[in-house]
């Protein structure tokens, strides 16, 4: 595949964008600053950004409970989506949200989600209502290897094959759920295969290589704006994190998480490739660098804003109707 | 006017309203047939593209419904019968319901979902059930359930003009119900949050809802022979609610009788009972009534679901505590 | 094959008994005689015959909407299924089920179901049962093509995968769900494929032919009976009756339908295989007629039972606590 | 006796109920870790056959359950947050809850379906919620929600050894709670139906589920000091339901307050309202008051959460009102 060097330099950069906010997330999570439940997807660059940074701004997108990194590289600004992790006023969805209910509808950001699976029927609506209204913009559905065991998983598929819908599912095998393994959930760990049986292509893709990620999408992609119809793709990752920041996770060795960490970093593995096209290790570290910092910097904004009023409990519930506040 | 059955008045009012706007689209499961007849032939006038026929898979249908609606659509989903409800409520109760609010006040969900309730022509169990009592308790939802065929027209109009999601419930029953129903492209909407009085009285507020509408109107006219004036209400909205009209009339009459087919406990009648006895109290000159279908699923055997469902004698003899 | 001929002959009978049912079922309906909705598979016969007819009395099954035929074969008895059509007290679930709520469990069959695609979970719960108690017994999961496109089917189709119960999904698919054609509501209309997506072995067979159906049944019960897992199979077939007796049916081209009632119906089909064993065209037709008597002495007892006393409205909702009836 | 927070108490009784009968079994996601520690470990007691894992698939998880009663097993499904009921609500409510009725009492299904409910932790909108009220409405099911330690290992040990479909609901906040439990293997069980008398009174009927029980009872002791004496009762089965012992104290007290973490419109509470204004009318002296979560989602947001549900000073304010 050919690429310019921006463009890869730019992934390269995305992909620290994403490791830099969710090792944020999760440091300031455990030190008491970040409420709720947060999952981070430190590890999973590769299968983000390979997808999601050729998404146009009006594409659509929906995410899991592990999404910050889809919502992020969307185009949500890191500054107000750590303001919802942060349950404040300024926050990306006024902090009524929170991680699993982060949406940037301007940016085509559907919602990170709380329930396992529920994304993929709403992708599937998205992507109706785009041919609906004959544009050439498609929606990605992202899922995980876990709840890709859920039946609207199945639903969304067979009628996104059924009605060509500009659709691109994409599940990211990060091959555990909370800690129950694939192997142990599914007789057929090959979930590519799944994908065939509603006449959907699918692929299984290295998802710690983000060129050979961006490479399927793009064919997915393509395909989907010509009107072709969804595509599926398995993109095989690995998580560094427990499931949630803060879980016991003793159903993973140790030295398979070693061993994915050490060895298959996709940023590590991407940087060596960057290098040997002879980009200097200093621009490698200066674009990890201003990462880190545009993250810190953001998060101090966010911390310095405000908590909603209490006014806030009882707006957005309907369009044109008031919900009654509290008497006290 | 037209006087119309309430299948053909609710099928032309789909039609009004997708004439009237493009962005309007029916979505569900044999629809170009159209299992009550409400959407049939639909599609020969708008297309397959706007008269979608799915798969068989609820969620998806709902799924459809509100990923279109984030997208500047109008979804009209109809799940065939209420009691499918179960195969789709988490895309009812944890996404449509509360999307708006957890996403800050980013997106409206202008979605009327139709669904036929009630029981008729022994269904049995998991064809009979009435639903509201789920779905009024869920914040973000807006419920009608029309037993008046004049308004139900002007009401689906509405549930399709409403940028929220609005739960359209059908007794099947009422489907033979005619009105007259305003001239073609002329289905004027009915204020949602209205009641509807169906019957003026100064003894008794009794307050119906769906397919026992009509019976506790005729309960009501036979009772006035025997110098009985009961008032009867219908909600027509379930959420919003006019409380205003039926607390009026409870201030009139200081008696509170609510008939409907729902399995009484946890009924959306005690929901209405229970605001009243709070808001009301001192106006109750009686213990409130609430009459119901047994606690049981609905039975096939004709002579059980006949028992099992208020019949004219419940209500007579609830009347008659009352008096 | 090898089949002996009074097994053909047995199957032969079942398919008539079958039929017979469901052709009065059908009649009386119109006539007004039976209540409720009534879904008649008559065409289907081989389909239901080949599988059930191979199942012991201690094996189980689910059946769909259209489930007489499996629940007759299963072993119900006739009369007590027409007295449940009718809605007697001494029906087979007492009048309270009717059409869509048969069950017969002493026999193992778990009901017909309302709810499509209700019945793969718990089926998928029965072999999990059978496991559990480390017993050779199987259960057949039906399902129609239509909603195959359920959730729950794609649920329980991976969980009995992943666990390996002695389970068999066989899909009745007769092309069509109430009206819409599968090949509009599916991609790809070959749903075999889909097991293998769960590991599960599928087969797509002639499901017109008694004895293919026979055959490829047999091969899955003995895998589940030895413990080896999950079988599914396609058996395409077609009915001739209106989705449910009495409704319009305009959208199936008069000539399909006309085809497969002249050229591959499955009981004539089989009675000719019978002849040219020489088997005589009298005999079939004596086992025809048997069944036609059969079912109408059934019936005739059924509609002189007596409706079920009101009290039986509020009985066996719960096992232990006794629910209120009217007082007037 | 042993002393033990609730987490362990429950694990200790699944291990009682579980040694006891071997036809008990555990199903669900992620088990053998337990999301809330619940059921940690029980697998290396019990092996895998009786601690299953399950893909995560809720209707599976259901499925599994119901199909396995049918033949004789018992099992004990949980649905991880309670919130996810809707993932499988049909068969909760259309299968599991209504079988043995339309099969004619063919088969009993001795289900206990656990769900950790309500608020704790700023879970946000999916992970928060209280959904009796959905579940109250279904015929078929019982439903026990303890807020009180010292009995909910005991209505579990009730629950396992019922016939009939149990939905057991374990607030998220009472998980810390610790009580006194029977020695191992010596869990008594509790009936169901009974209520628990938490506090005596002669001034109010106060009736508090789940976590708000606790608070009621302080608040309740709070308020003797200046000399209103509330009663605090805690149904701990919300069906059956002990209206004996709630309308004995109504009738010695004339007063009723409901506190619940729920939605309030649509709510379990109104439904308890609503049967004791029918049934005890003349015994109230004032009108009934439910306090309840604002009919709204649960924001993240911790002080939206926290004003979203009732408060101390809801609570309060409405006794005041009784008063
Ligand atoms: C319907 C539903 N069931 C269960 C859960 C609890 N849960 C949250 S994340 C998770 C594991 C998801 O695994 P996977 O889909 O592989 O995503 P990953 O966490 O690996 O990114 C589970 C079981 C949920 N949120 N929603
Ligand atoms: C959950 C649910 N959705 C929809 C229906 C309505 N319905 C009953 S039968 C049917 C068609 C089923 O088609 P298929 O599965 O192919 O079975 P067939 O009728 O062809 O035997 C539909 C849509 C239902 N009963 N349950
Ligand atoms: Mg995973
Ligand atoms: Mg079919």
């Amino acid at each position: 595949m050919e690429m310019n060097k921006d463009t890869m330099l730019d992934l390269y950069r995305q992909m620290w964008r994403m490791r830099s906010f969710e090792e944020l997330a999760a440091t300031e999570f455990k030190a008491g600053k970040l409420q709720g439940f947060v999952h981070v997807g430190v590890g999973e660059e590769a299968s983000t950004v390979g997808v999601i940074c050729q998404a146009r701004l009006t594409d659509y997108t929906t995410a899991t409970h592990r999404g910050h990194g889809v919502v992020l590289l969307k185009g949500a600004e890191a500054k107000l989506m750590y303001a919802e992790l942060g349950g404040r006023a300024t926050g990306l969805c006024k902090g009524r949200g929170g991680s699993m209910h982060m949406a940037d509808l301007e940016k085509g950001i559907l919602g990170t989600n709380g329930i396992l699976g529920a994304g993929a029927p709403i992708a599937m609506g998205v992507a109706l209502g785009i041919k609906y209204k004959k544009l050439d913009d498609v929606v990605f559905c992202y899922f995980g290897d876990g709840q890709s065991n859920e039946g609207g998983i199945h639903e969304a598929m067979n009628m996104a094959g059924a009605l060509k819908l500009p659709i691109i599912f994409v599940c990211t095998n990060n091959q555990y759920g909370m800690w129950t393994p694939l192997t142990k959930a599914s007789a057929n760990v090959d979930l590519a295969k799944r994908a065939e049986g509603y006449g959907i292509p699918g692929a299984a893709v290295d998802g710690n290589d983000v060129l050979a990620v961006w490479e399927s999408a793009g064919v997915a992609i393509d395909r989907a704006r010509k009107g072709e119809g969804p595509s599926f793709l398995e993109l095989k990752t690995y998580r560094y994190y427990p499931h949630s920041v803060g879980l016991p996770d003793p159903w993973r060795p140790k030295e398979e998480i070693e061993e994915w960490r050490t060895t298959r970093d996709p940023i590590d593995r991407f940087g060596k490739v960057l290098m040997a096209q002879d980009v200097k290790q200093e621009t490698l570290e200066a674009i990890e660098k201003e990462t880190v910092d545009e993250m810190q910097e953001a998060f101090n904004w966010a911390m310095q804003q405000p908590f909603p009023d209490v006014t806030q409990a009882y707006q957005d519930v309907y369009t044109n109707l008031a919900v009654e506040g509290r008497t006290v | 006017m037209r006087n119309m059955n309430m299948t053909f008045a609710l099928r032309d009012t789909l039609r009004q309203e997708m004439k009237r706007d493009e962005r309007v689209f029916l979505v569900g499961e044999d629809l170009r047939q159209g299992t009550f007849r409400v959407t049939v032939d639909l599609h020969k006038e708008f297309g397959e593209e706007r008269v979608i026929d799915t798969p068989i898979s609820e969620k998806a249908v709902m799924g459809a419904a509100i990923g279109a609606a984030t997208v500047g659509l109008i979804p009209v989903p109809e799940i065939m019968f209420a009691d499918f409800f179960t195969c789709c409520f988490d895309e009812i109760m944890n996404q449509m319901a509360k999307m708006r609010y957890m996403f800050g006040g980013q997106c409206s969900l202008p979605i009327t979902l139709r669904m036929p309730c009630g029981i008729s022509r022994q269904a049995a169990a998991q064809h009979s059930q009435s639903i509201e009592a789920f779905l009024t308790h869920i914040p973000g939802l807006k419920v009608v359930y029309s037993g008046t065929a004049k308004y139900t027209p002007g009401l689906l109009v509405s549930a399709i003009r409403d940028p929220d999601p609005v739960i359209f419930l059908e007794h099947k029953k009422l489907y033979r119900d005619s009105a007259d129903i305003g001239d073609e492209d002329q289905i004027e909407p009915v204020p949602f949050g209205k009641a509807c009085v169906r019957r003026e009285g100064k003894d008794i507020t009794l307050v119906a809802t769906g397919a026992y509408v009509n019976d506790c109107v005729k309960i009501a006219d036979a009772m006035a022979e025997q110098g009985l004036d009961i008032e009867v209400i219908d909600p027509l909205t379930l959420f919003p609610l006019d409380t205003d009209t039926i607390y009026k009339s409870v201030e009139k009459t200081g008696k509170l009788l609510v008939v409907t087919e729902e399995n009484l406990r946890g009924a959306w009648s005690g929901e209405l009972v229970s605001i009243v006895a709070q808001d009301r109290f001192s106006a109750l000159k009686k213990a409130p009534i609430r009459v119901g279908a047994l606690d049981t699923p609905i039975a096939f055997s004709p002579p059980l679901e006949e028992y099992i469902v208020p019949r004219e004698k419940d209500i007579v003899q609830a009347i008659m505590a009352l008096k």
